[in-house]
């Protein structure tokens, strides 16, 4: 983090404006260059460029330090806060890091689909969606969040649009309506809330709500917030719209949404359940966790399961990505130390090995123009560094020691212990071992199944989608060994949300 | 086997080949138990036992336990005999 | 210094391995560095037996990746014996698998010599393993590093074999032992290895009983039936991989870890109060029984070795579960004199097939006489596997006897020395029939009486080197006993570790 | 001479580098190998030595006494004597075996500790099967490995019981013990198996003659007389002992009537020539101690003498069976004169070998009045005479002529026979060499008028026996045949249950395997149908559907909230 210190103290605190004006600014240029490699580029330096900012935010909310800060001047309730702590610090690093690894892989994957302007066009939507999501993130607004998650979703649409395949559309079409439909259930809960407290700013809503815990207009407003945030981070059984969505994505897209849509869904879930409506109310009164448990495991088993049956690769990926949702929502709902931590370590682990598991699929695409698994038989001979990469991953994402998988999965196990579940323990096991099949089958056909006759001459993939393929395999092993920034991170966010409360 | 081991073609004529001589020892055997008899007479036997005691007893008791030894033998073929490849 | 020793101890191997990848078009240098690597990572492990000796347990941690779970290492003298054994047999492996590679022609040559030094470094590190968490990772690391070198042949029945491997192998540890780390993390609050045990006074012995049956069953390495089909399955990988990892390091690492939890995690006593391992003791118990007697039926000799090795590995577990000294002490051993024993007789069984290309034990009439080292190897080998004076597995079995004897265990003790009588039949027939039936006519009349015919030289010299070692073992039997004495002490002077 | 040096290292160590050592240097060297380390017991003086602290338990490797000097004085003798016997054999695997062999043997005489019996104990099962292997054929392969698996049975028992024993009493030191502890019985048994004790005798006819000619001269030698020795060191005294021996003496004699393989009837002949060292370790007195140890030591010269010959006679003629043997003399005139040297010291004639001794074990169970075991003993004599004394000799070199013509005994087995024969009769002419030697004073005389005379009846009558029924053609002839022992049980009845039982649980344990993976692909296929491509739980659901299923999602939690 040399940045920051090379930084004058009072830009640190715009940073966050900082970091969402450079991608909401990128994004117009773009469009208007109708140059796709020129694009790429912009598009590049710009996502780059907010990691960047992501780190120097991270580095000074450090340790329990928060930036806050008025857009425009005008203190809160007025004006529109932004709020920085611990937790957001890792999100943002999430969206805009690994949204900016997959930005590097994009331009290879996307000039064999597409001409020049309409690349540049794609570049934009994916800087809008990067935009939103930090918008989100950053929002201390409750209906900021609203508006940042339609941004999202309709830049989301578009880029899901954009698959060769016609199914694509019917796949974003769904999407659509079911991400409005969420989105209209969470308006109504602010509005709900709104019409109760008088204000939209999520500090005041916190302060304000408690007198309010016995009003049936609270009780509506949490059960439209739930449904609506659960439809947009896919929590079973509102899941339907994943797996096509994911699978017809084009290309690279896939890895970016994996990563990070659903994930900051579930931050804005973590942030309204603690931060506005409170733990106590929440789970508590409203007894979230006995709906959380029960559909999270069903979740994570049936999704699990079904990933083993799937003959495409991606659409594969995209359960597992359903079972790997239930993971964190079971952790949040476990609502203690560990089960938090997981939950937070995890919405970071799995997004990066999700993110890198989809590029490598990519790349490997790229080469062989399907996603069938059938078709990535004997790759492991053909494209070797894709494939090690991707296992790498894989193993990863199965819980394996030294990779970030394990840690996640250690803390919510130890969360389910502490909590005396043994059953819920003995279930992630399983789940496990669900894992361990269906990324032991993708394995086993990539190394062991003998190349179709059209592959066999297939080329390892371009060194552009390569590196952050191997950064994403390398981080997955680093942030097994040293996890600092993620479970050291978690671990002092969730209790910080637990003692908070 | 050997290929120095040979069959005879024709009995050679040693002095064991002859039945005459076969009976001269078969004789000399008879002499010799008589005489062990008979020495039976000439000597003090320090017993131990009340059957020690008994005239011949060590003659007579060998003989006796040898035929049934014997009998008790050929019983025993009629039971526990079985061919050369029994266990094979 | 200590500290950067033991990092060594694992880089070493990882490096050579690198190394030898880069210079995999220079067969004769990449198999030097194979071997150099091998005697300085010896080195490195024999330069901690002064501390270790002197009551010291020297320990790093490299990183903290669960808040107060580190990845640590600490060499403590059964770690040690263990490293010991792993990484001086890994010199004569790699000697012997240079003459056997070669001599088989294999492929991916490279590969495997790369797969091998991930394979050490990992099994070093479960050896040095500070707590278990640890040793888990390590333990797993083991078995995906050796799955390569399983599936080497690449063809349908190395698929099928890894598929089981892989299977077994990592659904028991992350079904069971996995869960069985957390759970004992959950009750004791800590994963350290420590002398007596974290576990005492804090789980009942109902808890006690289940976790250690997790921690045997999920330990999969160990070979306890029904889990114990990965080790046949294995046997599809070339000779010396079976040799150093189906004979020493994988299983050894098993068995070496139901060894540490039960006197580490668990405590000697802490078992032998509870009865914690009662059902172990008698699953192992069946194992080692069954396993022979399986292994009577196989006319596969690597099969037969395989079916061995279950039943011999059972031997320490049931060491580990009657949990006294001198079980404790006949465990250990086992997993030195098995070690030495049966990577001879996996030399032997890859000599044969270098030099006769013979894999069946009914194949194998007369071939002592062209061959005479390598069964006068495999003769050595067999007996000290069987447990017979003057070799080194004579004194293992002593100890696992007299523990049985101190815990009272009629029943076991008959087992056992019935076990070494069917090992005898299993075993003993081998060398009696490469030695004293004549050789098939066809054979007979290729060459001439009296030829001598063995294997390349780096493959006859291990072997015979390993056949001295299982006497050696017999000789040091005692200075191995008093150098397991801290452990075996440790639960009467607990305070003397704090 | 070098104190505290374990005359058995030298020959095990001296006796692995055989096989390094090329022809003819090979020749002399095994031949020297055993004298020098006779030489060095010879000169040593008595005590316990090379004592060590293994395991924190007191090991004494080497005490040499009276009893244990006897023991292992002999078994020097019989190595050198089995040593020569093979010389002109160029195969290794006789000296190197035979040699470990014996020096195993002495080794185990010389233990002061049981766990030092223990290693050499099974050092002698290891090395000995060597000898019934270098036959080379099938069926000694087989047995070979029967021999093992008992050897080595002993060798575990006997494990099994000194840790018991240790246990009980703390203490390893290999001195007298009793059969009132499960330590001292398993001791016991371990002991009785290597002894040859009644049905537990059959390994002994079974293996020895199996082995090679060679082979077996030394195999009579050790293991047996170790057993004795080891008995009459722990369970001098036990009563029990007077009885086994004695019916050891006397059922082995039956079988030895109607055996066809001449060696075959030997090894039943060395089952009952133990049982009389068995009963003089079971009185116990020093007369009777003395008689055992001076019969074992006669008993292996003449056991090895009438081996010697019948190997010679294998070796020439190529088969033992009496069935097929007959007028030997003529061609193998040495070997004949040895056989009936061999055969009138074993059935105890005057001035041979056998006399001196075995007359002081029947005079020991006189002086104790056992009238019982003395008629037993008697009759065992006669016995002995009757078929090894007689049957030996008569059916291999006179009897009817089979025809086979070969050369006498090569000129190694000439010497050996030679020597042994000499030691016979003259260990019978003049006893005292031997009675100087024995570990308790003697003050016996063998040579009286009644004792001579007494046993030349004995003798005579039963050979009158032999005459008579031969005349009339009562004595059962030799037949091709095998005769049912306890070895039935192993050999068929193990057979039946060992094959099967281990087929069995490697198909169960093969089984459980697969039922595992049929219960695996049951749920797969369950699984299959409800989350498999296109089943209900993972198909695309479309749009309408998803929506209603948020709707109800929704209705239930504000169902749950609200009321």
């Amino acid at each position: 983090m040399l940045l920051v210190t090379s930084v004058p103290f009072d830009m640190i605190e715009q940073l966050p404006a900082i970091q969402l004006l450079l991608t909401l600014l990128a994004a117009p240029i773009c469009s208007m260059l109708r140059n796709g490699d020129l694009s790429w580029r912009i598009a590049t330096a710009a996502s780059w460029a907010s990691a960047a900012c992501a780190f120097a935010i991270l580095h000074q909310v450090w340790g329990g330090g928060s930036i806050s800060y008025e857009m425009g001047g005008w203190p809160p309730p007025w004006g529109i806060e932004v709020v920085i702590d611990e937790l957001t610090a890792i999100i943002l690093l999430l969206v805009t890091l690994f949204g900016a690894l997959v930005m590097t892989a994009l331009r290879q994957s996307l000039t064999s689909i597409m001409r020049h302007q309409r690349q540049s066009l794609y570049y934009t939507t994916f800087l809008l969606c990067m935009a939103s999501l930090i918008g989100i993130t950053i929002t201390g607004d409750a209906f900021n969040v609203f508006v940042f998650l339609e941004i999202s979703s309709l830049a989301t649409y578009t880029l899901i649009a954009r698959g060769r395949d016609r199914r694509a559309l019917t796949a974003a079409f769904r999407y659509l309506i079911m991400g409005t439909i969420g989105a209209t259930f969470i308006l109504i809960a602010i509005g709900f809330m709104y019409m109760l407290t008088g204000t939209l700013n999520m500090a005041d809503l916190a302060e304000r709500l408690p007198q309010h815990h016995d009003n049936k207009v609270l009780h509506a407003s949490f059960a439209f917030f739930t449904i609506g945030i659960a439809i947009k981070f896919a929590m079973f059984p509102m899941h339907y719209w994943l797996p096509n969505a994911y699978t017809y994505a084009p290309k690279a897209t896939t890895a970016f949404l994996a990563a990070t849509a659903t994930k900051v869904s579930l931050y804005v879930m973590i942030r309204f359940i603690f931060d506005v409506y409170g733990v106590e109310f929440a789970f508590g009164q409203m007894q979230l966790g006995t709906l959380l448990v029960p559909l999270s495991i069903a979740g994570i088993l049936v999704a699990s399961l079904t990933a083993v049956f799937q003959t495409d690769a991606k659409r594969l990926l995209a359960w597992s990505s359903v079972a790997q949702l239930g993971y964190m929502t079971l952790g949040l709902a476990l609502l203690n130390v560990n089960g938090l931590t997981a939950a937070i370590a995890h919405m970071f682990n799995h997004a990066m090995m999700k993110a890198g598991l989809f590029l490598a699929v990519a790349t490997m695409i790229y080469r062989t123009q399907t996603s069938s698994l059938a078709s990535l038989s004997g790759i492991g001979r053909t494209m070797p560094w894709t494939t090690a990469a991707f296992a790498i991953l894989g193993i990863g994402l199965i819980g394996v020691p030294f990779t970030a998988g394990f840690i996640s999965k250690w803390y919510l196990i130890t969360g389910a212990l502490d909590k005396d579940w043994l059953p819920v323990a003995i279930l992630l096991i399983v789940s496990s071992l669900m894992a361990i099949a269906y990324i032991g089958k993708m394995l086993d056909v990539m190394y062991f199944k003998p190349a179709p006759a059209e592959f066999a001459e297939v080329k390892e993939g371009p060194m552009s989608m390569l590196i952050p393929c191997w950064a994403f395999a390398l981080l997955t092993i680093y942030f097994g060994i040293d996890t600092r920034l993620t479970a050291g991170l978690a671990e002092r966010i969730a209790s910080s949300l637990l003692g908070g409360s | 086997m050997k290929e120095s081991t040979t069959k005879a073609s024709k009995p050679e004529n040693t002095w064991f080949d002859k039945p005459a001589n076969v009976k001269k020892i078969i004789v000399a055997l008879f002499i010799v138990c008589a005489m062990l008899m008979a020495a039976e007479f000439f000597y003090h036997k320090h017993a131990y036992f009340a059957a020690e005691e008994f005239f011949g007893f060590y003659a007579l008791y060998g003989f006796i336990m040898c035929v049934l030894l014997v009998l008790a033998a050929k019983v025993m073929r009629v039971f526990l005999m079985r061919d050369e490849d029994y266990y094979d | 210094m200590t500290g950067i020793l033991l990092y060594a101890s694992l880089l070493v191997p990882i490096t050579g391995g690198l190394l030898l990848v880069a210079q995999k078009d220079s067969p004769n240098t990449r198999d030097v560095i194979s071997v150099v690597t091998a005697a300085i990572l010896f080195a490195i492990v024999l330069s901690f037996y002064p501390a270790v000796l002197a009551g010291d347990t020297p320990s790093v941690t490299l990183a903290e990746p669960i808040k107060g779970l580190g990845i640590t290492f600490t060499v403590e003298p059964l770690g040690l014996l263990f490293a010991t054994v792993a990484s001086g047999l890994w010199i004569l492996t790699t000697i012997y698998a240079v003459g056997y590679m070669r001599g088989a022609n294999e492929a991916n040559q490279t590969r495997f010599f790369l797969c091998f030094a991930i394979s050490i470094a990992a099994a070093i590190g479960i050896a040095f393993a500070g707590n278990l968490l640890t040793l888990f990772v390590f333990y797993e690391m083991l078995t995906l590093a050796t799955y390569p070198l399983v599936t080497h042949k690449g063809n349908e029945d190395a698929r099928r074999g890894g598929r089981i491997y892989l299977g077994i192998l990592m659904g028991t540890s992350i079904g069971l032992l996995l869960f069985a780390v957390l759970w004992t993390y959950q009750i004791a609050g800590t994963l350290d290895f420590t002398a007596g045990g974290i576990l005492e006074g804090k789980a009942s012995p109902t808890i006690a009983l289940i976790l250690l049956t997790l921690f045997a069953f999920g330990t999969g390495k160990a070979a306890l039936m029904p889990f114990h089909r990965w080790l046949p399955s294995a046997m599809v990988a070339p000779t010396p991989v079976s040799a150093l990892l189906h004979a020493v390091a994988v299983v050894k690492a098993g068995v070496f870890t139901v060894l540490k939890i039960s006197v580490y995690i668990f405590g000697i006593d802490f078992i032998a109060e509870t009865g914690a391992g009662t059902i172990i003791l008698w699953v192992a118990a069946f194992t080692l029984t069954a396993a022979s007697l399986i292994a009577l039926t196989k006319d596969n000799l690597k099969a037969r070795l395989a079916y061995s090795t279950v039943g011999q590995l059972s031997y320490v577990i049931v060491g580990a579960m009657l949990a006294n000294s001198a079980a404790i002490a006949g465990a250990a051993m086992q997993i030195a004199m098995h070690a030495m024993g049966k990577i001879t007789l996996f030399f032997c069984a890859g000599a044969i097939y270098v030099a006769a290309h013979k894999t069946e034990i009914s194949q194998l009439d007369g071939l002592g006489r062209r061959m005479p080292y390598t069964f006068a190897a495999f003769f050595i080998g067999s007996v000290s596997i069987i447990g017979l004076p003057p070799l080194g597995g004579a004194w293992s079995k002593w100890f696992l006897l007299m523990g049985s004897a101190d815990a009272g265990q009629w029943i076991l003790m008959g087992l056992l020395l019935l076990s070494s009588l069917l090992n005898i039949a299993y075993l003993m027939p081998i060398v009696g029939r490469g030695f004293f039936r004549p050789l098939p006519a066809d054979e007979a009349a290729r060459l001439p009486a009296g030829t001598i015919e063995e294997a390349p030289l780096n493959c006859v010299v291990p072997l015979c080197l390993t056949a001295a070692g299982c006497v050696a073992l017999f000789l040091f039997g005692d200075a191995i006993y008093n150098y397991l004495q801290p452990i075996l002490s440790a639960p009467e002077a607990p305070a003397a570790d704090q | 001479m070098i104190e505290g040096l374990n005359p058995a290292l030298i020959l095990i160590a001296g006796a692995l580098l055989v096989p390094l050592i090329p022809q003819p240097a090979r020749r002399f060297y095994v031949v020297l190998l055993p004298l020098v380390s006779m030489l060095q017991l010879v000169m040593h003086s008595h005590g316990t030595f090379a004592q060590l602290n293994f395991f924190d338990l007191p090991l004494e490797t080497f005490r040499l006494d009276g009893l244990s000097f006897v023991f292992s004085l002999i078994f020097h003798i019989a190595a050198v004597l089995g040593v020569i016997y093979a010389i002109h054999d160029d195969d290794p695997i006789h000296p190197t075996a035979g040699l470990v062999y014996a020096g195993a043997a002495i080794g185990a005489a010389l233990a002061g500790d049981l766990l030092t019996l223990f290693v050499y104990w099974e050092l002698t099962a290891v090395s000995s099967v060597f000898l019934i292997w270098a036959r080379r054929t099938e069926s000694a392969f087989k047995a070979g490995m029967r021999y093992l698996l008992i050897q080595v049975g002993s060798g575990v028992i006997l494990l099994a019981g000194l840790i018991i024993h240790f246990t009980e009493s703390g203490s390893l030191a290999f001195n007298a013990m009793n059969l009132e502890t499960i330590g001292g019985k398993l001791v016991f048994l371990a002991f009785g198996i290597k002894c040859a004790f009644p049905f537990l005798h059959n390994w002994l006819q079974d293996s020895y003659p199996e082995a090679t000619a060679s082979g077996t001269v030394l195999l009579s030698a050790f293991t047996t007389k170790l057993a004795v020795y080891a008995l009459a060191r722990g369970y001098a005294g036990t009563e029990m002992l007077i009885w086994i021996g004695a019916i050891m003496t006397a059922f082995p004699i039956f079988y030895a009537v109607i055996e066809n393989d001449l060696r075959r009837v030997l090894a039943y002949s060395l089952n009952n020539q133990l049982g009389f060292m068995v009963v003089a370790v079971g009185i116990g007195t020093p007369l009777a101690l003395n008689g055992a140890a001076a019969h074992a030591f006669c008993h292996i010269l003449y056991k090895a003498l009438l081996f010697m010959s019948m190997g010679a006679v294998l070796l020439r003629a190529g088969t033992c069976k009496g069935s097929e043997l007959g007028g030997l003399y003529k061609s193998m005139p040495f070997t004949t004169v040895c056989c009936i040297i061999g055969a009138a010291s074993i059935s105890a004639f005057p001035l041979f070998s056998g006399f001196v001794s075995k007359s002081m074990i029947v005079s020991a169970v006189a002086y104790e009045h056992l009238t019982l075991v003395w008629l037993m003993l008697i009759f065992a004599s006669a016995g002995v005479f009757h078929h090894s004394g007689i049957k030996i000799p008569y059916f291999a070199f006179f009897a009817h002529d089979s025809g086979i013509r070969c050369e006498e005994a090569p000129l190694s087995m000439r010497v050996a026979m030679g020597i042994t024969a000499a030691l016979c009769i003259g260990i019978g002419v003049f006893p005292g060499l031997l009675y100087a030697i024995l570990p308790y004073p003697v003050d016996y005389v063998p040579y009286t008028v009644a004792h001579v005379i007494t046993q030349l009846q004995l003798l005579m009558y039963s050979a009158l026996a032999f005459t008579v029924m031969m005349l009339w053609k009562i004595y059962p002839p030799e037949l091709k045949s095998v005769n049912l022992d306890t070895d039935w049980f192993y050999r068929k009845g193990a057979t039946a249950l060992l094959l099967p039982v281990s087929a069995l649980t490697a198909r169960s344990t093969e089984s459980l395997f697969s039922l595992l993976a049929s219960i695996k692909s049951k749920f797969l296929s369950v699984f299959e149908k409800t989350v498999g491509p296109g089943a209900w739980l993972s198909r695309s659901v479309d749009t309408a559907g998803m929506v209603t299923l948020t709707m109800g999602s929704l209705l239930i939690f504000l169902l749950l909230y609200l009321f």
